[in-house]
Formats: structure tokens, C-alpha cells, sequence
């Protein structure tokens, strides 16, 4: 691919799921109007959901999931020491993801209610970057495609990858959206990074955070409009634990 | 007749989820013909212990990226026979396009990003945009038709963010459903295209008596809820799930078995069709018959079949849905409730068959048991004697070593499995 | 079908129109590109360091080459298609109007594109934006030219103006600091600069290498080796924004007035033309008011340096 | 100007022509709030129906009209070794419906800074020329304080303002346009009881505002109090969301961005409507954040909104809709902070108490 002065390489990707729905990985075969063009930009080595050639040459690997069994840590080293640039792809990925709902319970208590009969391995859920080093994150849940592919055509041209630094209330404002907060509920948006083009709150249901904090978020003048309004500290607890993405500010109290 | 012969396919591409399948056959003998899941298993029968019904249905529906929309109803469907919530009518007719929109996709995706290749002999379909343009053009048509009935109804393609108990948290604007409409009407060229190409293909023929399981309201194709029955003349009620499925374990596979009359049972689009096809869309009957398909139908390949006479009736049923809505009050369409104890089962037709969510709840609406069988776990035991029946098979016809493991990877695809969503 | 007669018209506005209609702006009768930039060729290429290329542009039509004028300290935004738009300074000569040259450090997104770009590929201009160096007002006085690092870049175009307009001033010291002698941009052209033009110059590196003859130290060293007579000298400052505050100061003591000193600010530019705020400094926009400052202002502004 | 005098009725019909055959938004109820109060929004409307003449205040602005949060700059199509720019400023007619008086005096404002600078802006230019805007008064709310900003009246930057005065509507028609369509409708000329009735709803509306700002002397208030203890105390509350800016009907600070398009055959440069309270505004190449704190960023609107800038002719910006102190979820608003900051001043200038430290 010539452009003025430029030569672009396709970039040889591979796709990998662990711990997931694979609802991150399916993204990719979304947004179906430009999906020619985008697959143009990829020589897909691995990418199992959709194709049976497997080739272990590529420099970019897609992390799909959280890591919760040992086979699947010895198959995260292996893609780490192969590609140059690994990207935690989605929520589940970047921060644990819904799984991470179950580190709140023995592990032994875990799998006796689903395999009584049945030795099953599990492990505490850990997020990709506890196991290995993670170049780029891509969150969501599941990752918002259009952002997706933003960020390849990036990779592709060689610009510099950012993604917003603001929080999901500026979408959700040009979107003429309520607040939720205005409805009584407790919205994570104020803190939570945008570029989900604030889908859930236009659905009007609240965000949960799947994005993770946005840069230099304002915990304690957002848990004072909690307390201010006088609004539920279980439902607060229960939606900022969801995700596992405010793992760093999760010891705080409204 | 061929006399030895082992397969060993680690990690099985094309479909959801991680799976392997192990065959040995021994001077004449089939030893082993295991359909083994590796998958990581997610524990989200723990995970929504002590959650609040409320958000139940945006953690189940995290169970399937395919198909969360049906994870998502059933979870509310459960919640609302428990704590006794009549969603408003609107509600359910959006829930029932919503549902329509996420079978459209699931199945494009599978009968052409996941099976043509097979027929084509290529490893994916990316070859086949160059060479089978049109073909894959009206693909991803009727893909992305599917993915904008999930969008304008539910808000979002993957993970629904506008179903909540008691009704929708949004209506869809009347606009944007007079556009679905228009998309829709625009579409079925796409469909007719998909289904001449389909018609060229050769289906094998494979077939081993079963039974066929699926959801029956009476009076029009299964979607959300009803009575549970099957080919073999079972007719239960919702509730009646447990005696339904009767699940149990392998230790090889991280997904368990089920079993009802026989050794092994079916769920998917052929149960729905050899279950109800009478309340098929006259145009999907058609399309069944130019495939010769019809009730009941007992080779698997024909599950692809069925698929694609799905889309057709879903094409016209998600016309009519759409002019009923428009002449429709859409402002408030979700009832205030109280939360109470009280446990239920939920059960919908996903787009790989019919799908259980049992909810317990609190006084305070929290969950305090949960249970999940999902489709391709009752399509695991069938699996399972299908391989076995098609390595014989196979080598008493004295295939070659490529041709037996075409036909196994296949046979097993063909019933779409959805691995991850079946280890949840 | 109803006649439509309550449709209210529509109104294009055609662009030529609009552009002539821009108030002058500093410049006579010309037509200023806000948004449509100036096509423009890369015709040269020079790496200066690891850090810093030069690069040469040419505005491919004649007639919009005709029309481009700019005066030293102005800046223009460079864009290159599919990465985005920068501002630069101009750093060659105003009274050259067949190409201009750029001076550009890979700091980001853009300025790192523009690394990988070959001669001969197409970019676009929009400009010059901003104020100037007062040249004309500097006539008949002593010139300070102090250059810390990329600072060298703004700088050039004032030397230019000065170098052909030798006769007008009377001592010119340039002071130039790095961080080490392979840090030192346009080496090639000192000796130039000293023979022909007679300007005195001092370089100073903050860390010596092996070979590196001169002084070592920080810039406000090398005015122990300068004398000027504070009553009738200019200065302009150009360097990161430390250099400005030890620099300013050590000249307002040395009795040089503030309104006499000229430093040019940076700032990250979405547009160049005073709409998008991001340059705000106080009440002032450096891409309008700025980016050349008497220090006088700068001392006015908040949060300035 | 001409004044005329329409029946409601009549209105009704002049507006469902209008609405019948251009693209028109209007006020229009979204939500009702928890504490049962409607929430509104100019949305495009169908017919004179769908327009909640009744309403109280809109929650976002009508500025997105004229200042899309995001809009395209411009095109760059690629070919070999060469590209082509294109650039559109074209844009189809639109009504708007039912601005307040405030929200019109934000519309000759942004005229202001984005017309008569050196750079008019040609995008603006487009949208404002092609929009015919119908103006309403209306009783204050409680929290407005737009009479405090001089803002409650407006002559200039509408096609026709509708004064209610019970019956009838008193048409103030500021365009041939609009006078040339509603001679096609029953109108009079106002007698001289019409206008005692338009001076008594004048009256009315003034005297029923409820807040108040001091704004005499703000601009310099603010350029001493630049680093005043207050803009602390404000910016630990203040949570960073841009909510403020993005309902203002003044604030216009922007972001370009540019992309490839996905087939690397084209790309765009957009412009998105930012806000100075996001963390990144002030952010320099090499990563170096000229303001860093929460206060600091918050400071940087109050002086944008209340100070002015140079293109403005250093005029406050700020109508007074109180749109912002509205919609903050932790209540920063404009009458508070400068109250904060005059009280600050005076403790200051008259040492009777004794200022917070400064660090
Ligand atoms: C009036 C004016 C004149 C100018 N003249 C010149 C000139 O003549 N020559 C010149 O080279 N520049 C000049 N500049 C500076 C130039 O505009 C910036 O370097 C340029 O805008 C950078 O744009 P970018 O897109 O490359 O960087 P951006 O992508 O905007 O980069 C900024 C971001 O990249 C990251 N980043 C960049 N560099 C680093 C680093 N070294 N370490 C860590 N992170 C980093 C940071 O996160 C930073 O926020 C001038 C600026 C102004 C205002
Ligand atoms: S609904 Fe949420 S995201 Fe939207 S403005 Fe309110 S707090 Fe922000
Ligand atoms: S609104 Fe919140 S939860 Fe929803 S997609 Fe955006 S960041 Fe995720
Ligand atoms: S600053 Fe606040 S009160 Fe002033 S115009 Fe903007 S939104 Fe209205």
C-alpha cells in the first residue's frame, strides 16, 4: 500500500481468547460496511474464531480475556515472546472484566456449586498485564469497533495511538442525553474514560465503568455526590466493583 | 474399509470457544470419538450470587458475545416470572425483534464466516471476498441487518444495554424503525442471493435418529418462553427445565452432557423447524422445500439449512413486528415492580437452541441461586454419538485420512456450537 | 404535493468571497487561506540530528507563491494529510519567496510522520500566523539573538533579515547554547554567518564531548564574554521556557528594558487563528496576540512561563 | 424592525407552515426528572405540536446548531503520489423554534468571536445564514440570572421574537424573509394598548427574576484574584466532565483530530467541541500540562466565560442561562463562585478578615 511518500505494511495480527465471551474478538467482524477495507489492512496470521490457518509469525497479538488457569498463563508467555506489540483487547483483558466477580468467593466454594461431581481448575482471575508486559490497551465491553479500527488504521500508518482522556459525560452531553443522575440513579460516567460514544447511558441504564477510570479522575468530590444525594451505597459498591476496573480506587467508601 | 486411523485436532477453528476432538480407531475398531472441551470454565452461576435483579441481566448477558441478547432475556425472563412483573406488551414485541436481529447475525456469522469456507475449501472467508464477491457481499448484508435490529432495539449489537427488567429502559425511536423497516424491505435480494448460493452447495448426508428439543407456544415460531417439548412427544412446562435437561459430566469436557429420552438430544434452528415448522412464514417453507428440507429432518447438515430458512422467516416476521410497533404507544414502556422473593425458570430460543436461566431471589430482589444450561450443552452428547457414527462411517466407506477429518470438523460445526457460552 | 412556499432558501456562501473579505491582516490586498491550506512540495530534506530535520518547501502554485509573504518571528500551521497540522516557525529568509525552510524537532504524533516522509511528497501550509519580531523598530541599535536549543528554529528568520540588512544595525552578538555539540544545529552555516556577516558568535554545551573545543556551561555564561550598551540594544529570546526566565532576568538587570526584549511562546495550536482557546495565556492567544512577546507582556501574563 | 400583533391560533397555522416545509427543532420534553420536573431539549419537530411551548429551559443549548460538537474541517482524498482537499461549508436551511431571549444573545455572541475576528469563520458563517430563528420570552426560573448579565432582552440576531401578551403574540420581526412569509397570515399592527401590554410583560419578566450576580468590575476581580484560594476550594469539587461547557450556549473551544478513513484512501480533519475543564486542554507537546489542577482548569472557564478574551473585545461572554450551575453534578455555579471571589476580594482589599494562605 503506497500513499504520497508513504509505505504502508499490512500488519500481520493474530488473535487470541482466553477467559470471555468472545464478544470482543466477534467486534471485529462487525461494522460490516467498511469490514473489506479493514480486513485489507490485516494479514490475519491467527485469528481461530474465523480461520483455520494458524501461522506463528505476527507482531501484533490481540489479548481477548482475563487469565484464569495456568494452561492459559503458559499460552500468554508464549504470544508475549513472539509479539513485538501485545494489546489487551477489551475489558476483560485490560482490568479482569466481569470474571473478576469471582475472586470474591473461595475458590473451592466456586467450584464445588457448579462441578460438585468434578475437579475443575480455576484460578484467582488476573487481568493480562498482571502476567505479562502490555503494550497497548484497547477497553470495552465489549471494544467499541469504530475505535477498533481507528486504532489499526493507526497501527497501519504509523500515528500515535491515544485514546480520550475525558470522561464519558462529554459523549453523553453531546448526545442531549439525561442525566441519570437526574433520574436518581448512580451513573459512572463522570469518572469512567469516554470513547464508547456513551452508549449505555444513551440506552439510559448507567455506566458501569467498562472503560476503566479516565485520566486523573476526581474520586473524592464524585463519592460526596453519592453521599450528597443521598443515593445507594450498595448499588455505588455494586456497579464500581463490576468490571474490576476501578480496582485502585475500589477501597474507597461513599 | 479403512482399518486404522487417529485425529487429533487441538483447538478447533471456526467456531466459539476452545474444543478438541480425539478419535482412535483400531484394526476396524473405534476406540475413542471424543468431542472434548478444554474451554475455561467462568463460574457465573457464583458471580451473580447476592447481585441485585436489576443488574443480573448485564452479567449474564457477558455469557455469550454471540448471542447475549438471549442471555440477557432469559435472565429477565426468570426475574420476572420470580418476582411476578408483566413487562408491558411493547416491551415484548421489541424483546422479540431484539431476538430476531440477534439470530439474523448469529446465524449469517456462522453459515458464512464459519461454514462457507468449508464448502469452499479455503481457511476462512477472507479468500472468498475476491472470489465469491457477491456471495459475501450479501452476507454481510444481512449480517450487519441482524447487528442494526440488535442496535436500534436493544441499543447496542453486543451486550444489550437497553433490556432491564420490567420492560426496556428506551424505546427505540419510531424513525429508527421506519428506517429498520426500510433496511429490511432492502435486504431480501441479499437473502435470495444467499440462498441460490447455498442451493448450489452439495449437503452431505448424514444421518442418525435423534431427538429434537425446543420451546412451542402454539401460536407462532418460538422465540421468548413457552412450553418445552420434543420430537420424541415430551411437553412440559417452563419451569419443568431440570427434568428437561438433566445435565451431567464428563471428565474430559469442561461443558457437561444432557440427555432427555434418548442417549443424547438436539436443540438449534432444525429442532425449532422439525418441532414448528407449521408456524413457519409461508415464504420460509418455501425456501425449506427448493432445499427438500422438512420436518422431521434428522441429518445435522441440514442445521445450516434450517438456519437460512430462519433468516427468511425472520426477515418477514421482523417486517410485520415492526408495523404493529409503529402503530404503537412507545413512550413508558417498563412497569415499576416490587422486588420479592421468589424463583422461576426463563427460558428462550437462542439462536443455537433453547436456553435455560433459572433465578432465585430474595426479598430484596437479590439472587440467591442461579442456574444456566445452555444450548450447546444439550448439543454435546449428540456431538459426541454423531462423531463416533461418522468416523464409522466414514471408514467403512474407506475415506481418506483428510476427507474423515473434514467431515468431523463438519459435522461438529454444523451445529454451531457455542463453546464459550456453554462453559459460562 | 404543497408549493413549499415557506422554504427558506438556501445560502452558499462562496469561499473566494469569504477569503477576500477577511480584514487585512498585517498584509496588504492579499487573500488569506484559513482552512483550504497552500499545496506545497517538499524539495529537500536535511537531517540536522537524531532530533531535528530541515526541511525545504515550495508552494506549488505560482500565483499563490506570489502572494505568500510573511515577516520574521511568524509561524505557519504544516499539515500533513491523514496525521494532522502543527505549528511551525518559518526559519528562512522573509525576502525569499521561492521556497521557505522548516526546522523541525520529532516531538509527537505529527512532527514524528513528517520524519518519515520522503522529498518530494506534498504537504500543505496554512498562514503565516501571528505576530512578529518588530525588525524596523530594532533599526539603528545593538541586537541580541539568544538561542537555547530548538530556539535556533524562530531565530533564523530574524538573522536572515538582519544579515541582509546589515548596514541598519550595529553590534550583533548571537548567543546559542545546547545540551551537548552534536545537539548544535546549523554548524555549516556559522562560518557564513561571522566572515560575511559579521555577527559575533558565542555556543556554549551544557555537556562536552570528546572533540568539542568551546565553552561548557549554561547560556547566561557566555555574557561574562559580551558587553553592549544597554540604552541602545534589542534582544530576542527564543528557548525552552527556563532559558527565558534566567536569560530575561539576567538582561533587565543588565538595564536592558523589558519592552526591549522579544521572546516567542509555544503552546499546543488547534487552529492557529484564535477560536479553539488551547494557546490561551491569560486573556491573550499566542497564536493571535503571540507568538512573538515583548517580555514586558510575558512579565503581564498569567501563568506565561 | 417591524412589530405586528398574531393571534395564537393564527401563530399556530404560521408555525405549522414553517414546520411543513423546512427541517425545524423545537423545545421538546425528553424526561421528567427525579423531583418530577420536565426535562427539555431542542430536538426536530414535526408539527406545531410537537413543540412544548410551555417549557421552562432546555438542558443543552441550541449552540450545536451552528457548532456542531463535531464537525468535519475538511477532506483529503489521496491519489498516487498526490492528495486533493476538499472543503464544504454548505448546509441545508434549518428553523429554529422557541430560543429565549439568553439563548439569542448567545447566538450574537458566538457571532462576535467566530464572524468579526480576523479569522471569520466560514463554517459558522454557512450555518448561522442559513438558520431562521424564532425567538419566546418567558418567565425566569429561579436560578436564572441572565437580567444580571443584561441579557434578558435581545434586539438583533433573530428573524422574529415572540412576546406573549395573553391572546395574542407581540411579533418583533427582525427579517424580510419572515415578514414576506407572515403576510400570508392574519397579523395587525400593535395599537397603543398592545404595546402598554408588551411593556407590562416586559415589566413582569424583569422584576420576577429571583437571582442575582454582581458581575460590576468582574473582569478585573478575576485578573487579580488569578490566584485566589477560591478556585481551590471549587476545583476539588469540580469532577473534570466538561458537562458545563458542552450545555453552554457560549463556550466554543474546540479540538482538531485527524484520520485516515479505514480504505487509506482519504482523511478527515474534524473539529469536537472541548471543554477547558478537561484534564488534557492545556496539554503541550512533550507531554507538559500548562495547567494541572482541577482549580486551575476551572478558573480558565470562569475567565473565558466572565473575563472575555481578546477576541471578544475582552467583553463576558456568559448570558446568565445558568444552563451550567444546572447541569453540574456538584454544584459549582456561576452565582456562587462569584460571590466566593467577591467576598474573597473585599476580605482582601479591606483586610477585615484575614485571607487563606496562598501556596
Ligand atoms: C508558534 C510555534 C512555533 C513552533 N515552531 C516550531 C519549530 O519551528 N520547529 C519545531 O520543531 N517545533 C515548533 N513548535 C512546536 C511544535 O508545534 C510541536 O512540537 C508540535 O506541535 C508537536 O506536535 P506533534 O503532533 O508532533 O505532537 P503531539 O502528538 O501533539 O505530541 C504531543 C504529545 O506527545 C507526547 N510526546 C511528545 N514528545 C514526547 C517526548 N519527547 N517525551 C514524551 N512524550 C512525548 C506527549 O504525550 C505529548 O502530549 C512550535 C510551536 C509553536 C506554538
Ligand atoms: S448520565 Fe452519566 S455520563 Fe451522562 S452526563 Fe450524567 S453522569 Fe455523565
Ligand atoms: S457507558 Fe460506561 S459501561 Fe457503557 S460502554 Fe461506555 S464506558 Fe462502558
Ligand atoms: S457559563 Fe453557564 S450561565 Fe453562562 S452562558 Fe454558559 S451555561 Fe449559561
Amino acid at each position: 500500500m503506497k500513499k504520497q511518500g508513504f509505505t504502508f505494511e499490512k500488519l500481520k495480527i493474530a488473535s487470541f481468547d482466553f477467559t470471555c465471551c468472545e464478544g470482543c474478538q466477534l467486534q471485529l467482524t462487525n461494522k460490516e460496511s467498511t469490514l473489506t477495507d479493514f480486513f485489507e489492512l490485516l494479514d490475519i496470521r491467527t485469528f481461530r474464531e474465523i480461520s483455520s490457518e494458524k501461522y506463528d509469525d505476527y507482531d501484533i497479538a490481540l489479548i481477548e480475556g482475563s487469565i484464569s488457569r495456568q494452561d492459559e498463563v503458559e499460552r500468554l508467555t508464549t504470544i508475549r515472546s513472539q509479539a513485538k506489540t501485545l494489546i489487551a483487547f477489551g475489558t476483560c483483558a485490560c482490568f479482569g472484566g466481569v470474571n473478576s466477580l469471582k475472586n470474591k468467593f473461595p475458590l473451592k466454594e466456586v467450584v464445588a456449586e457448579v462441578y460438585p461431581d468434578m475437579p475443575v481448575e480455576t484460578l484467582l482471575v488476573r487481568k493480562v498485564s498482571d502476567v505479562v508486559k502490555v503494550d497497548l490497551s484497547i477497553h470495552g465491553c465489549p471494544v467499541n469497533k469504530e475505535e477498533v479500527e481507528r486504532i489499526l488504521v493507526n497501527l497501519v500508518t504509523g500515528s500515535q495511538v491515544s485514546l480520550p482522556k475525558y470522561p464519558v459525560c462529554v459523549e453523553c452531553k453531546e448526545l442531549l442525553n439525561t442525566c441519570l443522575f437526574e433520574l436518581g440513579e448512580i451513573c459512572l460516567g463522570p469518572i469512567t474514560r469516554a470513547g464508547c460514544n456513551a452508549v449505555c447511558t444513551t440506552g439510559k441504564t448507567p455506566c458501569l465503568g467498562c472503560r476503566g477510570p479516565s485520566e486523573e479522575i476526581n474520586m473524592p468530590a464524585f463519592l460526596e455526590l453519592i453521599k450528597e444525594r443521598k443515593l445507594s451505597q450498595n448499588d455505588f459498591q455494586e456497579k464500581i466493583t463490576f468490571y474490576n476496573a476501578f480496582e485502585a480506587f475500589t477501597s474507597y467508601e461513599a | 474399509m479403512k482399518r486404522d486411523y487417529t485425529l487429533d485436532i487441538h483447538h478447533l477453528t471456526r467456531v466459539e470457544g476452545h474444543a478438541n476432538i480425539n478419535i482412535t480407531v483400531k484394526d476396524g475398531e473405534l476406540i475413542d470419538a471424543r468431542w472434548a472441551i478444554v474451554e475455561t470454565p467462568r463460574f457465573f452461576e457464583v458471580m451473580v450470587k447476592g447481585m441485585s435483579a436489576e443488574r443480573v441481566p448485564f452479567l449474564t448477558s457477558r455469557i455469550c458475545g454471540i448471542c447475549s441478547i438471549s442471555h440477557s432475556l432469559a435472565s429477565i425472563r426468570a426475574l420476572e416470572r420470580a418476582m411476578k412483573i408483566d413487562p408491558p406488551d411493547a416491551a415484548e414485541k421489541i424483546r422479540c425483534l431484539a431476538m430476531h436481529g440477534e439470530t439474523l447475525q448469529s446465524h449469517t456469522l456462522h453459515l458464512f464466516f464459519l461454514i462457507m469456507p468449508d464448502f469452499a475449501n479455503t481457511p476462512s472467508i477472507l479468500p472468498l471476498i475476491h472470489s465469491y464477491p457477491d456471495v459475501v457481499r450479501a452476507g454481510l448484508q444481512l449480517k450487519e441487518l441482524g447487528n442494526e435490529i440488535s442496535l436500534v432495539t436493544t441499543g447496542r449489537c453486543t451486550h444489550p444495554v437497553s433490556l432491564v427488567v420490567g420492560g426496556l429502559s428506551k424505546a427505540p425511536e419510531k424513525q429508527l424503525l421506519l428506517k429498520l423497516r426500510t433496511m429490511i424491505r432492502e435486504r431480501k435480494p441479499a437473502l435470495d442471493t444467499a440462498c441460490a448460493f447455498f442451493r448450489s452447495l452439495t449437503i452431505p448426508l448424514f444421518i442418525r435418529e435423534t431427538e429434537f428439543i425446543s420451546l412451542f407456544n402454539g401460536s407462532s415460531y418460538p422465540s421468548i418462553g413457552g412450553r418445552l417439548i420434543s420430537t420424541d412427544g415430551v411437553d412440559r412446562d417452563e419451569d419443568d427445565y431440570l427434568s428437561m435437561t438433566n445435565e451431567y459430566t464428563r471428565d474430559f469436557s469442561t461443558s457437561k452432557f444432557t440427555k432427555l429420552s434418548r442417549a443424547s438430544s438436539v436443540a438449534g434452528a432444525l429442532a425449532r423447524f422439525n418441532n414448528n415448522y407449521d408456524r413457519l412464514h409461508p415464504k420460509a417453507k418455501e425456501v425449506a422445500a427448493s432445499f427438500g428440507l422438512q420436518p422431521v429432518s434428522h441429518n445435522p447438515f441440514m442445521n445450516n439449512i434450517a438456519q437460512l430458512v430462519e433468516c427468511v422467516h425472520i426477515l418477514e416476521d421482523a417486517e410485520a413486528l415492526i408495523n404493529s410497533l409503529l402503530n404503537m404507544e412507545l413512550r413508558e414502556i417498563k412497569t415499576s415492580y416490587k422486588l420479592q422473593q421468589g424463583s422461576a425458570t426463563g427460558a428462550v430460543e437462542a439462536p443455537r437452541g433453547i436456553l435455560y436461566h433459572h433465578m432465585e431471589t430474595d426479598s430484596e430482589g437479590k439472587v440467591v441461586h442461579a442456574d444456566c444450561v445452555i444450548p450447546t450443552t444439550q448439543n454435546n452428547a449428540n456431538i459426541y454419538y454423531d462423531l463416533q457414527a461418522i468416523t464409522e462411517q466414514a471408514c467403512y466407506a474407506g475415506k481418506s485420512d483428510r476427507e474423515i477429518e473434514k467431515l468431523c470438523e463438519m459435522v461438529v460445526r454444523s451445529y454451531d456450537p457455542c463453546i464459550s457460552c456453554s462453559v459460562h | 404535493m404543497h408549493d413549499m412556499r415557506f422554504a427558506i432558501p438556501r445560502q452558499d456562501i462562496n469561499r473566494e468571497d469569504f477569503a477576500s473579505s477577511i480584514p487585512d491582516f498585517n498584509r496588504k490586498s492579499e487573500i488569506m487561506k484559513t482552512d483550504k491550506g497552500y499545496k506545497c512540495i517538499i524539495t529537500n530534506i536535511v537531517r540536522l540530528t537524531e532530533q531535528e530535520k530541515l526541511f525545504r518547501l515550495r508552494i506549488i502554485d505560482t500565483r499563490e507563491r506570489n502572494i505568500f509573504r510573511f515577516r520574521p518571528g511568524q509561524f505557519l500551521m504544516l499539515e500533513l494529510p491523514g496525521y494532522g497540522d502543527v505549528p511551525i516557525s518559518i526559519s528562512s529568509s522573509n525576502s525569499n519567496h521561492e521556497f521557505l525552510e522548516l526546522c523541525i524537532r520529532k516531538a509527537g504524533h505529527v512532527t514524528s510522520a513528517l520524519f518519515s516522509v520522503v522529498e518530494g511528497t506534498h504537504v500543505a501550509i496554512r498562514g503565516p500566523f501571528g505576530s512578529a519580531f518588530p525588525m524596523d523598530e530594532m533599526t539603528g541599535n545593538n541586537v541580541l539573538l539568544i538561542a537555547g536549543g530548538l530556539g535556533i528554529a524562530p531565530l533564523r528568520a530574524p538573522l536572515f533579515w538582519i544579515n541582509e540588512h546589515r548596514d541598519r544595525f550595529f553590534n550583533v552578538h548571537m548567543l546559542y547554547g545546547a545540551k551537548d555539540p552534536e545537539q548544535l544545529l546549523f554548524t555549516y552555516q556559522f562560518n557564513e554567518w561571522k566572515m560575511i556577516n559579521h555577527i559575533t558568535l558565542h555556543t556554549i554545551v551544557e555537556h562536552s564531548t570528546a572533540g568539542w573545543q568551546g565553552k561548557t556551561g549554561i547560556i547566561t555564561d557566555l555574557f561574562n564574554d559580551i558587553s553592549f550598551d544597554q540604552k541602545m540594544t534589542y534582544a530576542i529570546v527564543c528557548g525552552p521556557p527556563v532559558m527565558f526566565k534566567f536569560v530575561c532576568s539576567y538582561l533587565d538587570k543588565a538595564g536592558i528594558p523589558m519592552n526591549r526584549m522579544f521572546v516567542s511562546l509555544e503552546r499546543r495550536m488547534h487552529c492557529g487563528m484564535g477560536k479553539c482557546c488551547r494557546c490561551m495565556v491569560g486573556s491573550t492567544f499566542t497564536c493571535v496576540d503571540g507568538p512573538v512577546f515583548d517580555y514586558w507582556s510575558v512579565m503581564n501574563l498569567k501563568e506565561a512561563i | 424592525m417591524i412589530y405586528k400583533i398574531i393571534s395564537k391560533a393564527e401563530f399556530k397555522k404560521f408555525i405549522d407552515a414553517l414546520v411543513r416545509d423546512n427541517t425545524s427543532f423545537g423545545p421538546r420534553r425528553v424526561d421528567t426528572d427525579c423531583r418530577g420536573e420536565k426535562v427539555y431539549q431542542f430536538l426536530q419537530v414535526a408539527s406545531f405540536n410537537d413543540i412544548a411551548f410551555d417549557y421552562t429551559a432546555t438542558a443543552s443549548s441550541a449552540k450545536h446548531f451552528f457548532l456542531p460538537f463535531c464537525e468535519e474541517l475538511s477532506r483529503f482524498v489521496f491519489h498516487d503520489q498526490d492528495w486533493d482537499q476538499h472543503i464544504t461549508y454548505e448546509t441545508n436551511p434549518i428553523v429554529l423554534i422557541g430560543l429565549r431571549a439568553c439563548d439569542i444573545s448567545a447566538i450574537n455572541i458566538l457571532d462576535d468571536v467566530l464572524l468579526n475576528g480576523n479569522f471569520p469563520s466560514p463554517y459558522y458563517l454557512g450555518k448561522r445564514k442559513n438558520t431562521f430563528v424564532i425567538g419566546m420570552d418567558h418567565l425566569p426560573l429561579p436560578d436564572c440570572f441572565c437580567k444580571s448579565m443584561n441579557h434578558h432582552t435581545v434586539q438583533t440576531g433573530f428573524n422574529i421574537f415572540c412576546s406573549d401578551i395573553g391572546e395574542e403574540y407581540y411579533l418583533a420581526v427582525n427579517s424580510s424573509k419572515a415578514f414576506n412569509f407572515l403576510k400570508e397570515f392574519n397579523t395587525r399592527d400593535p395599537l397603543d394598548e398592545d404595546n402598554c401590554r408588551l411593556v407590562a410583560r416586559r415589566k413582569l419578566i424583569s422584576n420576577s427574576f429571583l437571582s442575582e450576580v454582581d458581575v460590576t468590575g468582574l473582569p478585573s476581580i478575576l485578573d487579580i484574584e488569578f490566584d485566589s484560594p477560591v478556585w481551590e476550594k471549587w476545583g476539588n469539587k469540580c469532577l473534570n466532565c466538561g458537562t458545563c461547557a458542552m450545555v453552554c450556549p457560549t463556550c466554543y473551544c474546540y479540538a482538531v483530530e485527524e484520520s485516515f478513513e479505514t480504505n487509506l484512501k482519504g482523511a478527515t480533519r474534524q473539529k469536537r467541541l472541548y471543554s477547558c475543564n478537561l484534564v488534557n486542554f492545556a496539554e503541550v507537546a512533550g507531554g507538559h500540562n500548562f495547567r494541572p489542577k482541577n482549580g486551575d482548569r476551572l478558573k480558565y472557564r470562569y475567565y473565558h466565560q466572565h473575563r472575555g478574551f481578546a477576541e471578544n473585545d475582552n467583553q463576558q461572554i456568559c448570558v446568565g442561562c445558568n444552563r451550567c450551575g444546572r447541569a453540574c453534578l456538584t454544584k459549582i455555579n456561576p452565582k456562587d463562585v462569584i460571590n466566593d471571589l467577591r467576598m474573597e476580594k473585599e476580605s482582601c482589599m479591606i483586610c477585615a478578615s484575614p485571607s487563606p494562605d496562598r501556596t
